[in-house]
């Protein structure tokens, strides 16, 4: 007997076997095994003669088709338990074949729903991007802003400075020193005023380190500093 | 405010969002209460569905997005070009059907179901995002499990996964 | 077509678009002579102008585009302002995170991923400097990979790239 199909790939085992229990109409319940069984080898050897690579899974499939065919051709075991119930071999398999059938119809489906809706776009999100700019005070602006600030303060100092000449001061600030002070501010308090930390510094040194060290604390992200409005102090927040 | 001024806010919003803006933050920017704003969000759906409106009302768990309207992507893609098509094989589209009901599910269990290896589908629906690894089963080799992602919502126009239709009715 | 579905063409048409579009441009994509399509432009502006409607349509030098209404802004600030600590929108996060994961990456693939384009956010991700070039695709038009920086790991406080958490974990 020979099989009249179109050289086509399957994707799978369950693909091809489809196809030839359609050819065949006959009802999926109660597959003629064997007929089945030898269209099925036809075509992997059909396959084979035309060089074709198969993936393994269609020889296992031949080999659960024969074990079938080869269980159903047996006399039927006479009943010596309850448990060894009169199954059909063929159960398991049709089983299988009806899943993968659902999800396969079931993927024409979702097929359908996604023509349809990958034409429906989003919007270019770019505006909201815009607005974020507008009301987040990037760093390297209110990195300048501070050392204007800065300016200003020191040039206030520079005053203070002169009216205490002769004083002895210590003057060995570290960065590091004055970042683990600040932090240790933070710590209990909510918010720091940038003004206080640096006018209440004995000297100019230690203005320039406790300077330093927001600058170094905003660049690891400890800290941000905001100022609500144009002539507010500015506040040290920790982040 | 009255319901005029809080779709016309509600909108807004989305619009210059652009993403989906979930429920939450709706409701704690308009200072409404969920209920009542899901309310008027499901009425505002509805007056997008008008005739002369070429964009609509999303929802994908429990987040809300505008997008334009399908009916119109000949118009837009002549206009912009854009790339929209996924381009998922009809093998691709099984797998992905399979993941969506049964997750998780692991990269084996979806072999027995289809009868062959799905790896190559596997990495091209994760290419997509549309599936993703939601975490690994117990067991020998912890293989990883796979589930659906939002983008598979959006994609398949679904407001979440019990949207589905049930399995049973192609069996 | 009737004036209904102009009109939503149109809407659809901006909404996508984003950037202004040209008279010129939406006469010919909708195929309609320039003087009856100003006149259901007008129409629409003024459709716009419901109590109901969050979005407008503005022209500029002969070019329409959607916007916002200004009257709302405070609701937009209230939305957004939680985001603007890292100064990147929901979009430029989704965008950088996929570069994070997926790179080297081309921009068509994260269009792909996103399902909307990723032009202004790759901009953005570029002048921050988390993101940058790290090289060209081989194959036609040999597109731009991207992958991240050293800011960015400083940014996000990582060591190398091997330490970010497994995708699984988001969401």
């Amino acid at each position: 007997m020979s099989i009249n199909i179109k050289l086509e790939i399957f994707e799978g085992p369950f693909e091809l076997l489809f196809h030839l229990i359609e050819k065949a109409k006959v009802d999926i319940y109660d597959i003629p095994i064997a007929e089945i069984t030898d269209q099925y080898i036809e075509y992997l050897n059909m396959m084979k003669s035309l060089d074709i690579d198969l993936a393994s899974e269609f020889l296992v499939m031949a080999a659960t088709l024969l074990e079938i065919k080869s269980k159903m051709l047996l006399p039927k075991a006479p009943k010596n338990n309850e448990v060894e119930e009169d199954t059909d071999p063929r159960e398991e398999l049709v089983k299988k074949l009806l899943e993968y059938k659902a999800f396969k119809k079931l993927s024409l489906v979702l097929k359908e729903r996604l023509n349809i809706n990958e034409k429906a776009l989003c919007k270019d999100s770019s505006l909201a991007d815009e607005i974020i700019d507008s009301f987040a005070l990037p760093d390297k602006l209110s990195i300048e802003l501070l050392i204007d600030k800065f300016q200003t303060l020191m040039k206030r100092r520079e005053s203070y400075d002169n009216r205490n000449f002769g004083k002895i001061y210590r003057d060995n600030f570290t960065v590091e020193e004055k970042i683990s002070h600040i932090l240790s501010i933070l710590a209990t308090a909510d918010i720091l005023y940038f003004d206080d930390l640096l006018i209440n510094c004995i000297s100019k040194l230690e203005a320039i380190m406790t300077f330093l060290a927001i600058l170094e604390l905003i660049k690891r992200r400890k800290i941000y500093v905001e100022q609500s409005g144009n002539f507010d102090k500015i506040v040290v927040r920790r982040r | 405010m009255d319901i005029k001024k809080i779709k016309a806010t509600i909108e807004c919003l989305l619009f210059v969002a652009g993403d989906p803006v979930s429920l939450k933050d709706l409701s704690s920017v308009l200072e409404i209460d969920q209920v009542t704003l899901k309310k008027i969000i499901n009425q505002l759906k509805d007056d997008y569905e008008d005739g002369t409106r070429g964009i609509k009302l999303v929802e994908i768990n429990g987040s809300y997005q505008l997008c334009s309207k399908p009916e119109f992507y000949d118009f837009v893609e002549k206009l912009l070009k854009p790339k929209a098509k996924t381009g998922l094989s009809q093998a691709s589209l099984e797998t992905l059907s399979i993941i969506a009901y049964k997750q998780p599910i692991t990269k084996s269990a979806i072999d027995l179901i289809r009868g062959v290896k799905s790896d190559a589908c596997i990495t091209r629906l994760l290419e997509k995002n549309v599936i993703k690894e939601v975490g690994r089963m117990d067991g020998p080799g912890r293989p990883i499990l796979y589930g659906t992602t939002d983008t598979f919502l959006r994609l398949f126009g679904l407001k979440s996964i019990n949207e589905l239709p049930p399995l049973k009715d192609f069996e």
